[in-house]
């Protein structure tokens, strides 16, 4: 009994810690990576909580998909956008993500 | 019994840190982000409640937490969409207030 | 939350001052930790529902209760789920006719006219993710057929299958090979088609059973079978066609090629490669 | 066989016949081949709301209320969903009815462009209808969770409507319209899965029996509340609504203003007053009365400082919902009709102003689009002289301001009448002097308007240069807003007719 309140015990540690940090860190794209694991975290307390289904749906649909559309609109929204000069339209999402 | 315990604490805590973050986040990715968390704090209230029946858990919080989280998708999708028809649209961005 | 959200990465734009911040967070916090103790304290009576599903279940047609609960018992949510579905679908569809137009003078691209899926020709490859989905896609898709098939029995079902198959669509975009324009006719029907399923199957067995939405015992099976392969469908399109019309959203006119390989994006399964 | 046949199969196909106009209008080329699917199916989800009220008042007051439910898929109360319907229901579908043959008509013209490249209709139709399968399905819905569903259709297909023309401030203020949405959602989800928790059903009828006044049962109810105020846009939480009415298209604005905002009131109410009346306290029907009276006068003030008619017209809502917020306060004190429900003369009074306001916000909201359209522009202080140009537009915007202040003849009157009387006999004077302002008030912005439009005056017409309109009208256009405001007038001397409605179809 106690070994199972032990996993509990980290996953929800687990889980409340990476929403924290998901919305606390300073650049966007480790806020989308964070959230994504923590979309995988909740498919794993799904299973937990007796929610085969449920796992499924959250990692395909909360954890895979969510993370591939906010991955597409960061990128989006880190390049300028084309109507001002065309040499910044090259500048990709990686320049500009490691300096702060 | 006190495996729900942890998880509603779990829950509840996911929806304030999502509400805080939906307040004061400015950044429309973050808010998008912000809003996901709280509808898996809900869905985590949700679920626990399913598991506190003795043997099989209750299959109505089941499909409705399922059909939670296509709503949430595509809420999140057409936000997104927004936020990107906004940023192609241009700079100019008005600071109007409400 | 009063102000227009920002966009750029770094704006500080209207950040609120640090009094605020704290006493927003004492606020939530008090009322979070309330709910809690409310909730720990009162014990729930546990619901009469769940041994109602297990003793209708029989009649269901399905041994899942989840999928039971989903397609039979309250079929109606269902049926206004995928009607959400649609009105996402249908805000974002005219964005790619705009761009399909766009691809269409790209020297090299074919013009995506009404085919849904078109081969690209000076396609910039990743050839490691190439090499990747050549096993990962037949996998994923011979996996989606699975779990459609085992829903009536085991966990599985529509939205999952449907999420699969949207998930080897977004692969096989970044991969770069393909592309695909959602304005096509065979795009729109393929969306629609877990409406049209449900609903003819919804009106369909009215006459026979008196209510509208209630399976003949017998055929139960066979009908929620039948709603879940059109919904897998259309769950799968319009997830990829949210996918699609946010990717290609950046107008491919920009003289220099993008970035040399596509950022791998997520795949379903692990957390997003490397940069 | 026979008993598919029998009435109360029109309830779900309120439902059944607006998603298949989606489906039909989604797949179909063509504009004018979807506008006409779209006009023949408004009228005949009309002719099935006509139908089921006669049905309802003919056979109501003997019916037990068996026959008011329909079980989707047969299952019944508990496992599977019901559809029921009440008097107030029936009013609200009524209304629903009505008002979306004329905006479809309206629309039909409003947005045919034979010659442009991006052919919005191929967007406008199918979330036009399934908004009106939302708001159907959100008024015969008796499962929670259901509501869930149908609320967050209105939420969204209203954001893409918002958002459909694509200008920048139409986004931003569709995207924060979006955001306040989900969490309004997000708040009433959390507030289902406490009252799962506790009570285990998920039906409201059966959720009225079973409530009683905890803790938990108090702290649901708050969420709701403040859920829904949200989506209601009540004073502290309106920042949404003036934009997101204001940069909409002309019909998309009437029906948000019309009936949206009306579908989260008509959710408060349901569960206030029925569903969880246990769990209401006093202090916080008073509460909500007096955030009511609240958003009277502040939308008022900013109505009359707004420089655009649509922004003008939009704060001019938010004044008036402040109106329906008064039900609560006027049902508090008459201790008969505390636990009846969804009945008695507040709420009926509160069911006639809201048809009165629909229809008039509706109408007013035509001639704001009818003017941007002939005009190009909608800023008030340079619409003088207008009157030359657009006089049955004009004449329109009169009478709807004659029904929002509540002169004799307009059904604005009689409801505010109404709400005088119940006020006076439940002794709450102090609702009287705020009902009086709030007319006031609207006075004297919907004057405004009408003076610089119709009286030139001299000096301002030498300075600037004559307002000349750039593109003509289409007829039918200007008259479907003129039938709008008829409607109130009719509706003015007719009072029996909504009245006995509210009142159909409950057992006493």
């Amino acid at each position: 009994m106690s070994f199972s309140v032990f996993i509990d015990g980290c996953l929800v540690i687990g889980i409340l810690t990476l929403a924290c940090l998901c919305l606390a860190t300073k650049h966007l794209f480790t806020a989308i990576v964070l959230f994504v694991s923590l979309g995988l975290m909740v498919a794993i307390a799904w299973v937990r909580l007796g929610a085969p289904d449920l796992a499924i749906a959250e990692a395909a649909i909360g954890a895979g998909l969510t993370g591939a559309l906010l991955l597409a609109t960061w990128r989006q929204l880190s390049t300028e956008p084309a109507n001002n000069d065309a040499d910044t339209a090259n500048k990709s999402g990686d320049e500009n993500v490691p300096h702060p | 019994m006190s495996q729900d315990l942890l998880y509603i604490i779990a829950s509840i805590g996911l929806f304030g840190i999502g509400l805080y973050g939906l307040i004061v986040a400015p950044h429309i990715i973050r808010k998008i982000l912000a809003i996901n968390i709280m509808s898996i704090g809900v869905f985590m209230l949700l679920v626990a409640s399913a598991s506190t029946v003795n043997g099989t858990p209750d299959p109505v919080l089941h499909a409705m937490v399922l059909t939670g989280i296509v709503v949430a998708i595509a809420g999140t999708a057409l936000a997104l969409f927004l936020a990107g028809k906004i940023h192609t649209l241009g700079q100019a961005s008005d600071k109007d207030g409400h | 939350m009063f102000h227009t959200p920002n966009l750029k990465e770094h704006d500080h734009a209207n950040e609120l001052s640090v009094i605020t911040r704290i006493l927003c967070a004492i606020a939530i916090g008090t009322l979070s930790l309330s709910l809690i103790i409310m909730l720990i304290v009162t014990d729930n009576p546990s619901s009469v529902l769940p041994a109602l599903v297990q003793q209708q279940l029989t009649q269901s047609g399905v041994q899942n209760p989840v999928t039971a609960v989903l397609l039979n018992f309250r079929s109606y949510d269902t049926l206004l789920e995928i009607g959400v579905l649609l009105i996402v679908a249908v805000a974002m569809l005219p964005n790619s006719n705009f761009i399909s137009n766009i691809n269409s003078d790209m020297p090299g691209n074919n013009p995506s006219s009404g085919r849904l899926v078109s081969v690209v020709t000076n396609a910039q490859v990743n050839p490691t993710l190439e090499a990747v989905l050549r096993w990962l896609v037949p996998m994923i898709v011979v996996m989606a057929g699975y779990m459609l098939w085992t829903g009536a029995a085991l966990p599985g079902g529509a939205f999952q299958s449907g999420a699969l198959l949207a998930g080897a669509g977004v692969l096989v975009q970044l991969s770069g090979r393909l592309q695909f324009c959602f304005t096509s006719t065979i795009a729109k029907l393929l969306a629609t088609i877990g409406l049209i399923a449900f609903m003819v199957v919804a009106v369909g067995v009215a006459p026979t059973t008196g209510v509208i939405l209630q399976y003949p015992t017998e055929l139960a099976g066979p009908l929620i079978l039948l709603i879940e392969i059109a919904a897998t469908l259309s769950i799968a399109t319009i997830l990829l066609l949210l996918y699609n019309s946010l990717a290609t959203q950046i107008p491919e006119m920009s003289p220099k090629p993008l970035a040399s390989n596509k950022q791998p994006s997520a795949s379903n399964k692990q957390p997003p490669a490397q940069e | 066989m026979d008993s598919v046949l029998n009435v109360d199969i029109l309830l779900p196909m309120l439902v059944g016949l607006p998603l298949t106009a989606a489906i039909l209008t989604t797949l179909v080329k063509g504009q004018g081949l979807r506008a006409s699917i779209s006009i023949a199916v408004a009228l005949m989800q009309l002719i099935i709301v006509v139908a089921l009220l006669s049905w309802l008042s003919n056979g109501g007051t003997s019916l037990d209320t068996q026959n008011q439910r329909y079980s989707l898929g047969g299952w019944g109360a508990p496992l599977g969903i019901d559809l029921t319907i009440d008097g107030f229901s029936a009013l609200m579908l009524a209304l629903t009815a009505a008002l979306t043959l004329v905006l479809t008509v309206y629309s039909r013209y409003y947005f045919f462009e034979p010659r442009s490249q991006i052919d919005k209709t191929a967007r406008f139709w199918p979330l036009w209808w399934l908004l009106i399968v939302g708001i159907n399905g959100l008024f015969l819905s008796s499962d929670i969770f259901n509501i869930y569903v149908t609320l967050e259709i209105i939420g969204l297909a209203a954001v893409a409507l918002v958002a459909l023309d694509g200008s920048r401030a139409a986004l931003t203020a569709a995207l924060r319209y979006l955001l306040v949405g989900l969490l309004g959602s997000l708040c009433y989800l959390l507030a289902v899965a406490l009252l799962y928790r506790t009570y285990g059903t998920l039906d409201l009828a059966q959720l009225s029996v079973l409530a009683e006044p905890t803790a938990i049962t108090w702290a649901a109810l708050a969420l709701i509340t403040t859920g829904l105020l949200l989506k209601t846009a009540l004073v502290p939480l309106h920042f949404w609504l003036p934009l997101a009415h204001g940069s909409a298209p002309a019909p998309v604005s009437a029906i948000l203003s019309a009936l949206v905002v009306k579908t989260s009131f008509y959710l408060l109410a349901r569960f206030w007053l029925d569903a969880l009346a246990p769990a209401s306290t006093d202090y916080g029907l008073i509460m909500l009365g007096i955030l009511g009276a609240a958003a009277i006068f502040w939308g008022s003030i900013k109505a009359l400082q707004a420089t655009r008619l649509k922004l003008m017209v939009a704060y001019s809502t938010v004044a008036q919902l402040g109106y329906l917020f008064l039900l609560f306060p006027l049902v508090l004190s008459t201790e008969d009709t505390r636990d009846a429900g969804l009945t008695g003369p507040a709420v009926s009074a509160i069911a006639y102003f809201i048809v009165a306001h629909a229809c008039a916000k509706a109408a007013m909201f035509l001639v704001a689009g009818n003017i941007m359209r002939t005009f190009g522009h909608d800023e008030i202080a340079r619409l003088h002289g207008l009157a030359k140009y657009m006089p049955l537009s004009l004449f329109t915007f009169a009478i709807a301001g004659a029904s929002l202040i509540g002169l004799p003849p307009s059904a604005g009157f009689i409801s505010k009448w109404l709400l005088l009387n119940v006020a006076i006999d439940t002794g709450q004077w102090w609702w009287v002097i705020v009902i009086l302002s709030g007319g006031l008030m609207a006075a004297m912005y919907v004057f405004r308007i009408l003076n610089i439009a119709f009286i030139n005056d001299d000096e301002k017409a030498q300075t600037e240069p004559e307002q000349k309109p750039i593109n003509t009208l289409p007829k039918v256009m200007a008259l479907c807003a003129f039938l709008l405001a008829m409607l109130t007038i009719v509706l003015g001397f007719d009072a029996e007719l909504i009245l006995d409605l509210v009142t159909i179809g409950d057992v006493v």
